[in-house]
C-alpha cells in the first residue's frame, strides 16, 4: 500500500449534546471510535492518514463539559474549556495563577482559542519517528528508532524510559500536578477521580498510551483544590521558538513558605519523560529548608538522580537542574540581578 | 483471522512485527479443549492400560534385583526442572498478563526470567549430555512399534499388545521434543531481542538485523510463547492425572517404588539394580539372558 | 527606518506609494494559483518515493484506475525528454540528462514524486494512490556528504557522487557556442584525509574546483595570527508560504498554466522547454506569488505534472502541493561544511585566506553555492592572497536551488565568526577590523580570468559601517557586554554582507494612449518585492506622468509583456530601472519628434514634463494625449509598427500586438556598465543569553545598506529586514534533520524546521541606507534582495560569541541545547561535521 | 498543542470501504459533484439514527450571509470556505495549524480554519477577509493600515494576519507593539516582513480607534 499524506480520510461524525450520549456512542463503537476535543492533535493523525478511526465523536457541542465552576473548596474546569478561557478566567487568574501562565505558554493564540485543557493534558507524544508513521513501540511495533546508535533524540526522554523514549509535551500538566489537581473521568463503570500525576502513565506500563484513559473512557473535568491558593507559583517553559513550539523542558511549582523556610511544596517538570514528573524526592528534601541557593542546589542534584541521557539530549540534565533551581528560588526564579 | 501483525517499515515495505495476540486465546482454548477431550476419552473410551503382552512379563529373577525405591530423577535434574518451571511461569505471566489488561512494567522481569531460563537450559543440555542417560528421552524403534500397535488397538484393529515403557513413556518423550523445539526458539530469539531493550548485557542496538529479520524473530518468539501456554496447561494436567501422579511425585522426590517400576516400565529397556538406588544414578546394563 | 536623500531630485523615485496590487491583496481578491477554478477541474495527487534511493521495478495501478472517479495517471515514462535552452546571447546550454524531471523511475530522495494521479476529488485520488502497488529495488544511499567521500562510502547515484564541470568544446565557427552540462564523477578521499575528522576538523582531500590569487604562503608567513576553523551551515528549505501548487488546461493547442513564479516573462520559455512545445503555445498566468526566495525563479518544473495530466485526461487539473510535499520538492539552500585558514596581520588585515568548502548539493542539478561563496568572501574581506577549493557533493536529499544569497550567505557565515575571533585575539574593535578589510570603490574579487580579476561597480560599505555603528550606538553597547547580569549575559555583533545587485540588457515596453494615461507592461514577477511596479516608477518619473495616471499590466503573458530579467540574484530593480529608463528615453524622443513635426523646430527644442511636451522656455506644446493621437496617425516607429532591431523577439511580439494603440515606447537597455553590480550591508545586533537555559533573545537589530538610489523606501526596508531575518533564521534554528540509518527526513513540520516567528525577532528592528547612487547605472539603483542574508545570520552568531565566548558552537543554527551543553561542559559540545542532525 | 481527549489506539489500518459503499457514495457525489471539489461522500456508516449524528446539508453564517452548503463529515472549514463558498481569500499555507494563513473569525475569535471541522461551526458567525470591507467597498481600518504602511510582501499570509489582528483588537483595542506582536504570534510570514507588518497592524489599530 503506497503511503500518501495530507488528505483527511472519510469518517462518520457524531456531535452528541450530552456526556451520556457521548458515552453511549463510545460504548457502541468501542475501539473504532475516536474522541475529538479541540482536534489540533487528532487532525494531524487523520490528515497523515496514520490513525483512521471509522467514527469520530466530537465533544464540542457538549455544554456540560465546558466552563469553569466554583465547587466546594476549589474549582472545577470542564475538560472542553479552551486554554484561552482558562487563561482569561478571573478566578483562575486570581487564585491559581500557575495554570493560566502554563496555559498561555502553550502553542499559539489561535490554537489556545480552540485547544482545550482536557486535550492539552491528554495529547499524544510528539516523537518525530512516531509522528512520522514509523512502526515503533508506541505505534504497536517492536522498536524505538529514537534510541538507537544513530537515532536523533534531542527532544527525547532522560527519565523513566522503557524501550520508548518519547516525552510528554503538555504545558498545563505539570502546573495541574503542582496544584494537586484531580482528574474526573467518566468510565463505562461510572465516575473515577484520580490525582493529576496518576492520570499519566509511562511506556513501561502501557507503551501505546500517555494516559490511563481506556477506550470508552472520557476525561470530563479537572478539579483544583483551594489548598494551594495563595501559594507562590513558578512556571517556566524552555523552547526553541518563543511561541508555537513544544517545551524542551518546563517546570511548575507551588510553594507555601513560613518565614523564609519552605512549609509545603509541589513541584513537577515535563518534557523529560513520557509522563510529567512530580519530583516527590525533591519536595521531601526541601520542606523546612530555607528558600536559598543552597537548597536550590540540593534540589537540583536530587531532581536528576537516575537521569539517563541519550546521544543528543544530554543538555536536558543541566536544563532540568537549572529550572528546578529557579522554581525553588522563586521570586522570578532567575538569580537576582 | 490473520496470524501475524504486519506494519509498514520506514521504507514503506510490509514487515511482520509480531503475532496476532488473538493467538493467545487460540492456544489457551485449544489447550483446554485437549484436556477436556483427553479426560473424557480416558474416562469412557480408553481400554484398561494394564493389558500388556506376556512377553513383557517380568521374571522374578529380574524383579529381585529391583530395589525398593527406583531412582528416577537425580537431584540436579529435579532442581533444573523446578527452576525451569518457575522461569517459564514467570515468562508467561509477564508476557501475557499485560496483553489481557493487567498493566505493569513487565519487560525487566521478563528478560530476567528469560535469562534464568536460558542458563538453566544450557545447564540441562550439558548435564543431560554428559551425566544422564542422554538417549533415554528420545523415541526409539520400539516406541514407534508400540505406538502403531496401540493406535491399531485403539481403532479396534487386531494388533499385538504394546510393550511397557522404558524410563519415559512415549508421550513424555514427544512432549519433551516439542518443548525442546519451542524452548530453543524462544531462547534464541529472546537472547537477540535483549539487544533491543536496556539490559546490563549489551549496548542497545536495534539495527543488529534488518526490519524483516527482526520481524520474523518476534513472530517466532510469539508463536513459541503462546505455544507454551497450551504446552504448560497440558503438562500440569498430566502431572495431576491420578495414573500419572507417581511420575509427578518422582519429579519431586526423585524415586518411584518397585511396584510402580515393575508395573509401568520394561526392565529390559530401563534396567535398574541395587547400587543404582544408592548412587541415585540409573545406568543401563546388559540384562542376563 | 529611514531612507535619506532624493527628496528634492525626484517626484516618484525614493517616495513611498501604495503599490497597485495592495488593495486586491488586503481584500482577499488577489488570486494565487490555488484560487483559480475551471469547469470540470480534476485534482491530482502525487505518489512519493518511500526510499532515499531506489529503482521502480514495476507499477501496478490497475486497482486504482478501476476506481470510480479516477481519470488518469502519469509516470516518468510519459515525460518529454530534457531539452536544450538558449540564452539571450544565443548560447546553447545543452540539456542535463541527469537533472530533475518532475517524476522519476529512479527516485534519488525520499519524497521524490514517482507518479501522479488525477481524479474527480482529492479523497478519491488519495484513496486510489493507496491502492497502487510498486515494486522497488532498494539502492545504496547517503544523506551526509562526508560519508560518501569516505573510502568505500556509498554513492548517491550509480555514476558517482560529485559534479565536475565538463570542458566546453571549442565553438565551431558559424554555430552558436554551446555549454555542455556538468558530469557526475566518483570521488573518494583516503583514510589519511579523514584522520583530521577525529579532531573535529574538516578533512580536506582532493577538491574538484580550485583557484588561487596572490601568494598564500607568504601571507601566512607574515601573519601575526593564523586561525584554522571548521564550521558548518545548515540545509534550509525555502518554505514559501504558498507551495508550488499549479493548475493547467489546454485550449486550441495552447497550454494555460497557473502557478507562482518570481519571473513572469522568463517562465514562458522554461515551461515550453519542460513540456517540449513552442513558447508561442504557452500562456502563463501568475498575478500573485506567495514567496519565492530563489525556489521559483522560473516557477517549478513540477508544473508539468498538471499540464501533462490535463492533456491526458482532457480536463483542467489542479495540483495542490501540501506542506510536506513542499518540504520534498520545494527546494532548499545547500549546507556547506567549510574550513577556513586565515592569516591576519597584527593590526587585523587579512593577509592570506585558504578556504575549503564541501557543498551538499542534493541529488540533481549542480548548484553554484560553493563557487559564489568563494567569490563573495573574496570581495567582502579583500584578502591579499586567497585560495578557494570546493567539492560539490551529491546526496540523496531533496533538490537544492538558489536561496536568497546562494553561497554568499554560507561563505559569510563561515567567515564572520573567524573575523570576530581574530578581533578578540588581536584586541581590535569588531567594527574596526571589518572596516579595515572592507571593499571600497571598484574592489577586485574572485579568480583570475584572462589574468584579471572581476571588480565591483562601486562599494560604500565603509560608509555603512561608520553610520551604522553611530546609529546603533556601538561603543555604548560594547561597553556593557559580556558582564553577567543574574543569569543573563549580553553581547553585540556586527557583520558585513554583500551579494550581486543587478544585471543588464533587458527590454521595456509602454504605451501612451490617447486618454493621456501611461500603460506600462511589466514582465516582472509579483512575489512580494514590489519591483513589479517599483521599477516602472522610473519611466513615469522621466516622462513626467503622475503615478495616478499610470496603469501597470503584469502577471499574464497573454497581455503583451516585454522580455524581462529573472527576479533572482537581486537583479530586478537594477536591470529593470535601466530598461525603464531606456524606454522612457525612447518615449521622450518620440514625443519630442512628434512635437517638432507638428509645431516646428528641432526635437531638442522640446521638453517633456508635467504630462506635456512643450518648447523649452515655454510656448507651444501638446499634451501627451494629443501626442498619442498623433503617434497613431504617424504610425511607423511611433505607434509600434516599426520596432528597434535589438529588442528580444518576446518583446517584439508584445509590442506588435500593442501597435496602433498609441505612442508605443519600447527599448532595450544598452547602457554601459563597468564592473559587476553588488549591494552591501553592515549589520548590527545585540543579544541577551540566559546561561541557565541556553535561550537567547535578540534585543536590537540594525541593517545599514548600500543599495545605491532607493526607489521605494518601504519596499526597500521590507527587503533589507525581511532578508536579514531570513538569515537570522539560520542562526536561530532552521535546519534539516535526517535519520542516517534509513536516510529519511524527520524534520518536516514548521515546529521542527523552525522558521522564525514574530516573537523570535525584536518588535522594533531598524534599517537604513547610505543613499549613494551607483555610478554605473542611470538612476543609480541596485538590488537588495540577497545582500542582507549573510549579515543577518552572522551578526547574531557574533553577538552570541561576544556574550559567552568562542568555545560554544561549531555550526549554525545555535540553539539553546547547544549553548547550555557547551557552557556546562566548558567546551564546544556541537559536532561540526555530521550533516542534518 | 494537542487536543484529542483520549488517544485511543484506533487501528491505523485503512477504513475499509466496500465497493458497494464506494459506488453508492460516488453516485451520491454525482448529485453534488459541482460542490464536492475535494471530498467524496464518506461511505463509512450511515448511522442516521444515533444521538449526535449530523446532517450533511447545513446552513453556515458567513460574512453576515446564510449559506446552504453540503459539507462532508471530515471537511475542514478552510475547505468549505475556499471550495464550496468560493471565498479564496482564506489561504491554506500548511493545513496543519502551523502557519495561520487560514485564520478566520468564529464568533469574533480567531481560529485556524484548516484545523476545525465545518460541522463544529454550525450556528456560529464566521467572518473571512472578504467580509471585512463594507459593502460600499470602504476598507476595514485594519486593512487601511496595510495600505497606509505598505505592510506585507508576497501577502499570502496577509488575510490570516489581518483576521488575527481584527480578532485580537476586539479583546485589546489599544495594545502596545509588544502586546500586538503576542496577539498575532500565531501567524507566520515567510517573507519575514514582521517589522512592517507590525507597523501596519499598529496603524490599523489606531485607525480602528479613530473610527
Amino acid at each position: 500500500m503506497a503511503v500518501i499524506r495530507d488528505v483527511m480520510p472519510a469518517f462518520e461524525l457524531f456531535q452528541p449534546l450530552t456526556i451520556d450520549d457521548a458515552m453511549g456512542l463510545l460504548a457502541r463503537y468501542g475501539a473504532q471510535a475516536w474522541v475529538l476535543a479541540g482536534g489540533l492533535d487528532s487532525f494531524d493523525w487523520f490528515a497523515d492518514r496514520i490513525k483512521r478511526p471509522a467514527v469520530v465523536v466530537d465533544l464540542s457541542q457538549i455544554k456540560e463539559l465546558r466552563g469553569v465552576r466554583s465547587v466546594a473548596n476549589g474549582l472545577e474546569i470542564g475538560a472542553m474549556t479552551t486554554l484561552t478561557e482558562v487563561v482569561r478566567h478571573p478566578i483562575v487568574r486570581q487564585n491559581y495563577g500557575l495554570l493560566p501562565e502554563a496555559a498561555e505558554a502553550a502553542a499559539s493564540p489561535q490554537i489556545r482559542n480552540q485547544g482545550t485543557i482536557g486535550g492539552n493534558v491528554s495529547q499524544d507524544a510528539r516523537c518525530w519517528y512516531y509522528r512520522g508513521g514509523w512502526p515503533c513501540y508506541r505505534a504497536g511495533g517492536n522498536i524505538c528508532y529514537a534510541d538507537t546508535p544513530t537515532g536523533l533524540n534531542r527532544e527525547h526522554a532522560i527519565l523513566d524510559a522503557d524501550r520508548c523514549v518519547a516525552v510528554n509535551h503538555s504545558d498545563t500538566a505539570p502546573a495541574l500536578i503542582a496544584l494537586d489537581a484531580k482528574m474526573v473521568i467518566r468510565t463505562p463503570r461510572g465516575e473515577r477521580v484520580v490525582n493529576a500525576e496518576d492520570y499519566f502513565i509511562g511506556p513501561g506500563i502501557d507503551i501505546t498510551r500517555m494516559t490511563i484513559l481506556q477506550p470508552g473512557d472520557l476525561l470530563t473535568a479537572i478539579r483544583i483544590p483551594s489548598a494551594w491558593t495563595g501559594a507562590q507559583y513558578y512556571f517556566e517553559k524552555v523552547r526553541d521558538r518563543k511561541v508555537w513550539d513544544f517545551a524542551l523542558v518546563n517546570v511548575a511549582s507551588a510553594i507555601v513558605t513560613s518565614g523564609n523556610s519552605i512549609e509545603r511544596i509541589r513541584l513537577a517538570v515535563n518534557g523529560v519523560a513520557a509522563h510529567p514528573v512530580r519530583l516527590k524526592a525533591v519536595e521531601a528534601a526541601v520542606v523546612g529548608k530555607p528558600r536559598n541557593e543552597e537548597t536550590a542546589e540540593r534540589a537540583a542534584q536530587i531532581a536528576v538522580r537516575g537521569a539517563k541521557p541519550l546521544q543528543h539530549n544530554g543538555y536536558k540534565v543541566p536544563l532540568m537542574m537549572n529550572l528546578v533551581k529557579r522554581a525553588i528560588r522563586g521570586a522570578g526564579g532567575k538569580v537576582a540581578a | 483471522m490473520n496470524l501475524i501483525e504486519w506494519a509498514q517499515s520506514p521504507w514503506g515495505e510490509q514487515i511482520p512485527i509480531h503475532i496476532a495476540w488473538s493467538l493467545l486465546w487460540v492456544s489457551t482454548i485449544g489447550g483446554l479443549l485437549f484436556l477436556v477431550g483427553h479426560a473424557v476419552y480416558v474416562r469412557y473410551r480408553a481400554k484398561p492400560a494394564t493389558a500388556h503382552s506376556e512377553q513383557a512379563a517380568v521374571s522374578a529373577e529380574i524383579a529381585a534385583h529391583v530395589p525398593e525405591r527406583v531412582a528416577r530423577h537425580s537431584l540436579g535434574a529435579r532442581l533444573f526442572h523446578l527452576i525451569m518451571a518457575l522461569a517459564m511461569i514467570a515468562l508467561l505471566l509477564t508476557a501475557f498478563l499485560p496483553k489481557v489488561g493487567v498493566r505493569f512494567a513487565w519487560v525487566t522481569y521478563h528478560w530476567i526470567a528469560g535469562t534464568v531460563l536460558t542458563v538453566s537450559i544450557i545447564y540441562h543440555i550439558i548435564h543431560a549430555s554428559f551425566w544422564l542417560d542422554f538417549w533415554s528421552i528420545w523415541p526409539d524403534k520400539e516406541d514407534r512399534e508400540d505406538a502403531s500397535r496401540r493406535i491399531k488397538r485403539a481403532l479396534g484393529q487386531p494388533a499385538p499388545a504394546p510393550g511397557k515403557f522404558a524410563k519415559y513413556p512415549l508421550e513424555n518423550k514427544l512432549y519433551h521434543l516439542v518443548v525442546m523445539l519451542a524452548g530453543l526458539a524462544v531462547v534464541l530469539t529472546g537472547v537477540f531481542m535483549m539487544k533491543r531493550v536496556e539490559t546490563p548485557f549489551f549496548t542497545r542496538n536495534p539495527y543488529l538485523f534488518g526490519d524483516m529479520t527482526w520481524g520474523w524473530m518476534y513472530v517466532l518468539h510469539g508463536l513459541a510463547g503462546v505455544g507454551f501456554v497450551a504446552l504448560v496447561m497440558a503438562h500440569i494436567y498430566f502431572a495431576i492425572r491420578p495414573e500419572k501422579l507417581f511420575i509427578t511425585k518422582s519429579m519431586i522426590f526423585g524415586w518411584i517404588t518397585r511396584e510402580q517400576y515393575l508395573e509401568h516400565h520394561d526392565p529390559r529397556r530401563w534396567p535398574v539394580s541395587e547400587q543404582d538406588s544408592v548412587t541415585g544414578q540409573p545406568k543401563s546394563k546388559t540384562v542376563p539372558a | 527606518m529611514s531612507s535619506n536623500g532624493n527628496e528634492t531630485k525626484y517626484k516618484l523615485i525614493g517616495k513611498n506609494y501604495p503599490t497597485p496590487d495592495l488593495v486586491a491583496k488586503v481584500t482577499g481578491r488577489a488570486k494565487y494559483a490555488e484560487d483559480y477554478r475551471a469547469d470540470g477541474m480534476l485534482f491530482c495527487k502525487l505518489l512519493l518515493s518511500p526510499m532515499p534511493h531506489a529503482r521502480v521495478k514495476h507499477i501496478d495501478a490497475r486497482e486504482a484506475l478501476a476506481m470510480p472517479g479516477v481519470k488518469a495517471i502519469l509516470t516518468a515514462d510519459e515525460l518529454p525528454p530534457p531539452a536544450d535552452s538558449v540564452t539571450d546571447n544565443g548560447t546553447v546550454i545543452l540539456a542535463n540528462q541527469k537533472g530533475d524531471r518532475g517524476l522519476t523511475m529512479e527516485p534519488l530522495y525520499q519524497g521524490e514524486p514517482i507518479l501522479a494521479l488525477a481524479a474527480v476529488d482529492e479523497l478519491t485520488a488519495a484513496d486510489a494512490i493507496e491502492k497502487i502497488k510498486i515494486d522497488y529495488e532498494r539502492l545504496p544511499f547517503v544523506v551526509d556528504p562526508l560519508e560518501t567521500l569516505r573510502p568505500g562510502g556509498p554513492n548517491p547515484r550509480a555514476e558517482g557522487n560529485v559534479w565536475v564541470r565538463a570542458q566546453a568544446p571549442s565553438p565551431t565557427p558559424g554555430r552558436p557556442a554551446s555549454v555542455p552540462p556538468p558530469e557526475i564523477h566518483e570521488l573518494k578521499w583516503t583514510e589519511a584525509d579523514f584522520t583530521e575528522a577525529k579532531e573535529g576538523r574538516l578533512p580536506m582531500g582532493k577538491a574538484t574546483d580550485e583557484w588561487t590569487v596572490g601568494d598564500l604562503d607568504a601571507g601566512f608567513k607574515n601573519a601575526a595570527l593564523v586561525l584554522d576553523e571548521t564550521f558548518a551551515t545548515p540545509n534550509t528549505s525555502h518554505q514559501c508560504l504558498e507551495t508550488r501548487t499549479a493548475m493547467a488546461y489546454w485550449q486550441n493547442g495552447k497550454v494555460y498554466v497557473y502557478t507562482g513564479t518570481q519571473s513572469t516573462a522568463q517562465t514562458v520559455p522554461a515551461i515550453a522547454r519542460w513540456l517540449g512545445i513552442s513558447p508561442d503555445n504557452v500562456v502563463f498566468i501568475s498575478e500573485y506569488t506567495g514567496g519565492g526566495f530563489g525556489s521559483k525563479v522560473t516557477a517549478a518544473i513540477s508544473l508539468i505534472i498538471p499540464a501533462l495530466l490535463s492533456k491526458k485526461a482532457n480536463a483542467p487539473v489542479m495540483m495542490r502541493i501540501s506542506r510536506e510535499e513542499e518540504q520534498f520538492i520545494g527546494r532548499g539552500r545547500p549546507a556547506q561544511h567549510g574550513r577556513m585558514k586565515v592569516g591576519f596581520s597584527k593590526d587585523g588585515r587579512i593577509l592570506a585566506l585558504d578556504m575549503f568548502v564541501i557543498c551538499d548539493n542534493g541529488p540533481y542539478d549542480q548548484v553554484g553555492d560553493a563557487s559564489s561563496a568563494g567569490r563573495i568572501v573574496s570581495l567582502l574581506y579583500q584578502p591579499q592572497a586567497m585560495r578557494w577549493r570546493a567539492v560539490t557533493v551529491l546526496t540523496n536529499t531533496p533538490p537544492r536551488s538558489a536561496q536568497s544569497a546562494p553561497g554568499g550567505m554560507q561563505g559569510i557565515t563561515l567567515m564572520e565568526p573567524i573575523l570576530a575571533k581574530a578581533a578578540r585575539k588581536l584586541g581590535i574593535d569588531q567594527v574596526a577590523i571589518r572596516r579595515l578589510n572592507a571593499p571600497e570603490g571598484k574592489a577586485k574579487f574572485g579568480p583570475l580570468v584572462g589574468g584579471k580579476q572581476a571588480y565591483a561597480t562601486s562599494a560604500f560599505i565603509k560608509e555603512a559601517l561608520d553610520r551604522g555603528a553611530k546609529q546603533f550606538k556601538w561603543d555604548e553597547r560594547k561597553a556593557r557586554t559580556g558582564k553577567r547580569n543574574g543569569s543573563k549575559v549580553r553581547g553585540v555583533g556586527v557583520s558585513m554582507s554583500t551579494y550581486v545587485g543587478g544585471s543588464i540588457g533587458f527590454d521595456g515596453l509602454l504605451v501612451i494612449k490617447p486618454d493621456g494615461r501611461l500603460y506600462i507592461q511589466s514582465g516582472i514577477g509579483n512575489h512580494g518585492t514590489e519591483s513589479v511596479s517599483d521599477s516602472h516608477r522610473v519611466a513615469a518619473e522621466l516622462i513626467g506622468v503622475p503615478w495616478e495616471k499610470c496603469d501597470v499590466t503584469w502577471g499574464n503573458t497573454a497581455k503583451n509583456l516585454p522580455w524581462t530579467c529573472i527576479s533572482g540574484g537581486s537583479q530586478t530593480v537594477h536591470a529593470m530601472t535601466r530598461s525603464a529608463h531606456a524606454t522612457a528615453m525612447d518615449a521622450r524622443k518620440k514625443l519630442q519628434e512628434i512635437a517638432a513635426k507638428d509645431l516646428g523646430g528641432k526635437p531638442d527644442d522640446y521638453e517633456v514634463a508635467n504630462e506635456r511636451v512643450f518648447r523649452k522656455g515655454g510656448g507651444a506644446g501638446m499634451s501627451l494625449a494629443q501626442a498619442a493621437h498623433r503617434a497613431i496617425q504617424l504610425g511607423g516607429v511611433y505607434d509600434g509598427h516599426e520596432l528597434p532591431k535589438d529588442i528580444n523577439k518576446f518583446t517584439a511580439a508584445s509590442a506588435t500586438a500593442l501597435a496602433g494603440q498609441g505612442l508605443v515606447a519600447v527599448a532595450r537597455d544598452n547602457y554601459p556598465r563597468d564592473g559587476v553590480t553588488h549591494s552591501f550591508v553592515a549589520t548590527f545586533a545585540e543579544v541577551e543569553v540566559d546561561v541557565e537555559t541556553g535561550e537567547y533573545r535578540i534585543l536590537d537589530f540594525l541593517a545599514y545598506a548600500d543599495v545605491g538610489t532607493v526607489i521605494h523606501p518601504k519596499a526597500c526596508g521590507g527587503q533589507i529586514l525581511g532578508r536579514s531575518i531570513l538569515g537570522i533564521g539560520h542562526a536561530l534554528g532552521q535546519k534539516w534533520v535526517y535519520d542516517p540509518h534509513y536516510g529519511l527526513p524527520l524534520a518536516k513540520r514548521f515546529h521542527h524546521t523552525k522558521p522564525p516567528t514574530i516573537l523570535d525577532v525584536p518588535e522594533n528592528m531598524e534599517w537604513a541606507t547610505v543613499d549613494i547612487p551607483d555610478p554605473e547605472t542611470p538612476v543609480g539603483a541596485r538590488g537588495i534582495g540577497e545582500p542582507p542574508v549573510g549579515g543577518g545570520c552572522s551578526a547574531i552568531l557574533n553577538a552570541i560569541s561576544d556574550a559567552i565566548g568562542d568555545e560554544i558552537f561549531r555550526r549554525a543554527p545555535v540553539t539553546a541545547d547547544v549553548i547550555l551543553a557547551s557552557l556546562h561542559a566548558g567546551r564546544p559540545m556541537q559536532d561540526g561535521l555530521k550533516a542534518n542532525i | 498543542m494537542a487536543c484529542n481527549e483520549s488517544t485511543q489506539s484506533s487501528t491505523s489500518t485503512s477504513t475499509k470501504i466496500s465497493r458497494r459503499d464506494l459506488i453508492k457514495s460516488v453516485i451520491a457525489a454525482g448529485a453534488v459533484s459541482s460542490a464536492s471539489y475535494l471530498f467524496r461522500v464518506p461511505g463509512v456508516f450511515a448511522q442516521a439514527s444515533a444521538p449526535g449524528s449530523v446532517e450533511r446539508l447545513i446552513t453556515l453564517n458567513v460574512n453576515g450571509q446564510q449559506r446552504r452548503v453540503d459539507v462532508m463529515k471530515q471537511e475542514t472549514l478552510a475547505t468549505t470556505l475556499r471550495y464550496k463558498l468560493g471565498l479564496t481569500g482564506t489561504k491554506i499555507g500548511c493545513d496543519r495549524a502551523e502557519c495561520g494563513a487560514c485564520t478566520v473569525l468564529v464568533d469574533d475569535v480567531p481560529h485556524y480554519s484548516c484545523s476545525m471541522l465545518t460541522h463544529t461551526v454550525r450556528g456560529k458567525n464566521i467572518v473571512t477577509i472578504e467580509g471585512l470591507a463594507s459593502p460600499n467597498g470602504k476598507l476595514h481600518p485594519v486593512q487601511q493600515g496595510v495600505i497606509d504602511e505598505q505592510g506585507f510582501q508576497c501577502a499570502f499570509c496577509m488575510p490570516g494576519f489581518v483576521m488575527a489582528t481584527v480578532g485580537f483588537l476586539k479583546t485589546n483595542p489599544n495594545p502596545t507593539r509588544a502586546e500586538l506582536a503576542h496577539g498575532i504570534s500565531g501567524n507566520l510570514c515567510r517573507c519575514q516582513d514582521y517589522e512592517k507588518i507590525l507597523t501596519a497592524m499598529m496603524r490599523g489599530a489606531e485607525n480602528l480607534r479613530n473610527t
